[in-house]
């Protein structure tokens, strides 16, 4: 589904991807570890086109996608729910969904995928006519994923999901990914810290480290001690 | 040498540091290490004066130095690096250095030393925009040095380092530390490396202190693992893999 | 390398300054000289303009409004009260500095981005109210006329080498600012603001400092103006004025030292060829605006620049074939 | 006391167009942070190709009408263009805010020349939309003038509708609020500020026509409008719409009563010291949060 060829990726002048290159296939939870500062955000925003490689090129569905604008990338199906949340704050719920399906693949179904997401996130229904940035850190997260959720996206990439959640909270968010999977078929690719619970979900693993792959695993062949060793 | 009292920092309702208490000593290497987003660069930016803690104190060889702005703290002697390599680019290796030693404060080293001190004598007429990374970031900690700092902040300085490189710089450090008697906190994400260098060591997660304590022991601390590995039942993990 | 394009560079302005020196003797016409008299107080006024748009990132859009303030207090005292330029001018150059750190320096520098822009551009537009009200003092919508010149019976020669040395010295000052401590700093946070506080800089001080020096310096330009031409008007505060400084500093080059310069002389001369374009005039400006920060943000110090490389890339293949 | 409540009406006249003029300063800076330095000539521009369209009829009829429609096209279609191949290449360099700004006064200064080769330097003005006036206690008010508040409040209703409601002005207020975010849920934020330049300045160039009306106009006129409306955005608080309209009304009755009491002189003063202070105080204006 996605292909990644040997891309070279900067963050200010730092070279922080460097000849990187993975595959996603259809329909699977693929989990990205690694040291924070080696690359896994930078690397997620070179798919989604809010940065574009220096080399290499990305294919998404054997289409070259590498310099496509972030719009176009959106409107091909593929969803990016970042680190930073990125909401507008000024903005109920429901019109932070609504604009989720901006892009013209998804106004065809808003009214399911907003039935979904509420479903998944009941909480979001009470709150769905209060301004963003009134809600709490775990509120907001669920604002994000279900916004990334309403532009129907077959691929869904997610930066730290889990990030500044208390437990119950972090669990729900993984909950509702496992059922985005299971119930949407859609394919994921997520970003996180918490190995454990990132990895009970995973059909595959790949470690990134200084901007590289250190190792790719099916997700149940995967030793922690490895894991732990390329953190520390 | 520093200290800080209960320190906190918030963002609307997030908050970026809740109550951090920590003591450096004068010539010590202190590390402070966590995840993404656990607030260590806010924490150096609220010491540092850039941003005002919404409670809390910070003492600098006991005088008390919160809402200091940015260049007083530097002239009272704190220097600090940042986390992207940051020069002057316009410049010239040795005009970036030549601020620090301009503004610095009442004694400041002249550049030529610096220069001499970081072995990069040989750069010294070349504008900083055509540095490579190592050299770029050997500029910024030289126009910091250059203004006689007794503590040195330094924020991740060895990311984007190869291996080789990392190793240079550490004995950087060492000197800088030795020689000149600087004290040091850095902030590093590869463990090892902090544990390797600094003594004493500090985690932050979600703003709040973790850890605090010798950094010999630090991967031996059950919160520390859990936050950095994220498995909560790591033995159990261990049963069913 | 670097020291021979430095020596070129000296040798350079050394025979342009020798040039401009006997230049009079030649027996130039009256209009040529008053044209000179034109350029070197131009460009005085927007390389000092160009020390805040430029070097400093002030961005200012009242600098006008100086030289009418700096022009006008000379032009008062001399006319008014009978003192000598000698003094006058010196006097414009501190009331204009004064007003001008106090009304705009202490408030603007605390602002950012475009509320200085802003504020220095509505300051400059509420001076020709002021003008009208005080009809008794700076004559009004007529404007001061037969101000004194620097001397009794003085001729346009005097008043070109007058203006040419002013010119001179202030270039001279401009350059020790830039290359002082102060000059340092500005190079510093413009390149990073938040590592130049880091290594001491205080922002606001240094930032007021140059405000200041460019407005006094304004003012005594302003000086040289009205004691050179004789009268001054609100006209020197409508939008031409405005508009020919701000073109000389995008086309000579913005930031640099002798692109304002080259600009002023560009547009000083070529603003009589564009005489010829009758009222379109202003809009050819406008256009020549536009289109050099659109396609050639260098101006012509970029032109140099390249031109400066060519030559060294021909010269030095010239050496490899001998 | 009936020329205090007269000043009081006239004043919230003029405010209202004020509003108007300024709703299109706001816009712009609000989604897309430039500052557009041509403001004034724009609405100009406006005023002039709508009176080309009714110079020869003397009360406006339906070539009013049409002449608003045309004037409509051709300012979203330059407000469209000028972003696409002049803003859009400026706001991807370091130093974008203040080569905008240039740029914009350049270009305003080159159109105002333009019309000023056009149209010559007499002064014009456009007819009313209705002769005669009517009385409410002591207050007379022009039936001319309240066809302007009422399309004044119009226009304020149909924006708010416009951009609560469609999906490009959610899109436009998106990209207000976080650029990231916009692109991350798809849209093309290189069209959205092509619209919002080619919106602002349609709003800009009724803005103008309005101001034909009710005051002469000249080629050089734009620049006293802009001033103005950078007076009353600053006041409201930069890229604040609400802000603005409230700052448009209290400067106009400000602007009534101190030539009623002080004389038309002290007008332009007295906005300049209200700048002033609210810059000093207030920075970010009387309702602006983001600046």
């Amino acid at each position: 589904m996605l292909k990644v060829d040997a891309i070279n990726g900067y963050y200010a002048d730092l070279h922080v991807i460097k000849d990187l290159s993975l595959r996603i296939e259809k329909r699977e939870v693929v989990a990205l570890f690694g040291p924070n500062g080696h690359g896994k955000s930078t690397l997620l925003k070179l798919l989604c086109g809010l940065q574009h490689p220096r080399s290499g090129s990305v294919y998404f569905n054997s289409e070259e996608i590498t310099a496509y604008p972030a719009h176009k990338i959106v409107e091909l199906g593929i969803a990016y729910i970042p680190e930073e949340r990125n909401l507008f704050g000024d903005m109920t719920v429901m019109e932070n969904l609504n604009l989720g399906a901006y892009n013209k693949r998804a106004h065809g179904s808003i009214s399911q995928n907003l039935e979904f997401v509420f479903e998944v996130f009941p909480r979001l229904l009470e709150r769905k006519n209060q301004l963003t940035s009134t809600l709490s850190g775990g509120e907001s997260r669920m604002v994000a994923v279900a916004r990334g959720l309403m532009s129907e996206p077959s691929l869904l990439m997610v930066d730290e999901p889990s990030i500044g959640l208390s437990p119950s909270l972090r669990n729900s968010v993984f909950e509702a990914l496992a059922k985005i999977n299971r119930e949407k078929g859609i394919t994921l690719l997520i970003v996180e810290q918490e190995i454990r619970d990132a990895l009970s979900m995973a059909n595959r693993v790949y470690m990134i480290k200084k901007g590289q792959i250190l190792f790719e695993k099916p997700a149940a062949e995967v030793d922690i001690d490895e894991i732990e060793k390329a953190y520390f | 040498m520093l200290e800080t009292r209960e320190l906190s920092r918030s963002f609307g309702k997030l908050a970026a540091l809740s109550n951090v208490s920590f003591v450096v000593n004068k010539g010590e290497v202190f590390g402070i290490a966590g995840p993404n987003g656990a607030g260590k660069s806010t924490l150096f930016n609220v010491i540092t004066g850039n941003y005002t803690p919404t409670s809390g104190k910070t003492f600098f060889n006991g005088q008390d130095i919160t809402g200091r702005k940015p260049y007083q703290i530097c002239q009272l002697g704190i220097g600090r690096t940042f986390q992207i390599p940051t020069t002057f680019h316009t410049l010239s290796v040795y005009d970036n250095i030549k601020v620090g030693s301009t503004f610095g404060g009442q004694t400041t080293h002249p550049p030529e030393e610096i220069l001499e001190f970081l072995n990069i004598s040989h750069l010294s007429s070349l504008p900083a925009k055509n540095l490579d990374l190592y050299s770029t970031k050997l500029t910024m900690l030289g126009a910091v040095l250059a203004t006689n700092c007794q503590l040195l902040m330094l924020d991740e300085p060895m990311a984007g380092f190869s291996i080789v490189e990392i190793n240079q710089f550490i004995d950087v450090l060492k000197k800088i530390n030795k020689d000149w008697g600087v004290t040091i906190v850095i902030i590093e994400h590869l463990l090892d490396i902090l544990i390797g260098l600094t003594a004493r060591m500090l985690i932050l997660s979600n703003g709040s202190l973790l850890y605090l304590g010798p950094s010999s022991e630090v991967t031996k601390d059950r919160k520390v693992v859990e936050v950095y590995i994220g498995a909560a039942h790591k033995e159990e993990f261990h049963v069913e893999s | 390398m670097k020291k021979i394009t430095s020596n070129w560079q000296t040798a350079f302005v050394t025979v342009i300054v020798i040039i401009l020196a006997i230049y009079p003797m030649l027996g130039p016409s009256s209009y040529l000289k008053h044209l000179f008299i034109l350029f070197f107080i131009w460009s005085v006024v927007a390389n000092y303009w160009n020390l805040l748009n430029g070097y400093v990132g002030i961005n200012s859009l009242g600098n006008i409004g100086f030289l009418a303030i700096g022009g006008y207090t000379s032009g008062i005292l001399s006319l008014r009260f009978g003192l000598s330029p000698l003094i006058t001018i010196p006097i414009g150059g501190l009331v204009t500095g004064l007003l001008v750190t106090l009304f705009l320096g202490f408030p603007a520098l605390r602002l950012s981005g475009i509320y200085i822009a802003l504020l220095t551009l509505i300051f400059a537009d509420t001076l020709p109210s002021i003008l009208t009200q005080t009809r008794d003092i700076t004559g009004g919508g007529m404007g001061l006329h037969e101000i004194p010149p620097f001397f009794p019976g003085m001729e346009k020669v005097h008043a070109y080498y007058i203006c040419f040395l002013f010119f001179l010295i202030a270039m001279l000052i401009l350059y020790k600012v830039i290359h002082s401590k102060t000059g340092l700093a500005f190079v510093a946070m413009r390149d990073s603001e938040s590592l130049a506080n880091t290594l001491g800089i205080n922002r606001y001080q240094e930032r007021l400092k140059v405000f200041a020096i460019s407005s006094f310096m304004t003012g005594i330009a302003g000086g040289f103006y009205v004691h050179s031409l004789g009268d001054i008007s609100p006209t020197t505060l409508s939008i031409e004025p405005f508009l020919l400084g701000l073109a000389m500093i995008e086309l000579g080059g913005i930031g640099t030292f002798y692109g304002p310069i080259l600009g002023a002389g560009a547009i000083v001369f070529g603003n009589e060829f564009l005489r010829l374009a009758g009222t379109l005039r202003l809009a050819l400006l406008g256009a020549l605006i536009c289109g050099v920060i659109l396609f050639y943000p260098g101006g012509i110090m970029q032109l140099v620049e390249e031109l400066g490389k060519r030559i060294k890339v021909m010269l030095n293949r010239k050496k490899v074939t001998e | 006391m009936e020329s205090f409540i007269n000043a009081i009406v006239s004043g919230l006249i003029s405010g209202s167009l004020y509003a108007a003029m300024a709703l299109g300063l706001t816009i712009i800076y609000g989604i897309s942070r430039i500052f557009n330095f041509g403001h004034g000539v724009i609405a100009l521009i406006g005023a002039y190709t709508a009176w080309i369209f009714v110079q020869n009829s003397k009360i406006a009829d339906m070539s009013l009408l049409l002449g608003i429609l045309v004037t409509i096209a051709f300012l979203f279609l330059l407000g469209f263009l000028l972003y696409r191949y002049a803003m859009n290449p400026l706001m991807k360099k370091p130093n974008w805010d203040i080569s905008t700004v240039l740029f914009m006064l350049g270009l305003g200064i080159l159109l105002e020349n333009v019309i000023l080769q056009i149209f010559g330097p007499r002064v014009k003005s456009i007819p009313v939309f209705k002769e005669g006036y009517i009385r409410i206690g002591v207050v007379q008010i022009n039936w001319h003038e309240i066809i302007i508040i009422f399309i004044v409040i119009i226009a304020i209703i149909l924006l708010n509708v416009f951009f609560k409601r469609t999906r490009i002005g959610q899109a436009m207020r998106a990209v207000a609020q976080s650029i990231p975010g916009a692109q991350v849920v798809g849209i093309d934020i290189e069209k959205i500020f092509s619209y919002t330049f080619g919106l602002a300045f349609v709003v800009t160039g009724i803005s103008g026509i309005l101001l034909g009306t009710k005051y002469y106009m000249n080629p050089h006129i734009g620049w006293e409008w802009m001033v103005k409306g950078f007076v009353i955005v600053s006041f409201g608080g930069l890229g604040s719409t609400n802000g603005a309209i409230y700052a448009a009304i209290i400067l106009g009755v400000v602007e009534a009563l101190a030539t009623l009491f002080l004389g038309a002189m002290w007008v332009w003063p007295i906005w300049f010291a209200i700048f002033m202070v609210v810059l000093l105080i207030r920075p970010q204006g009387i309702l602006g949060g983001r600046a």
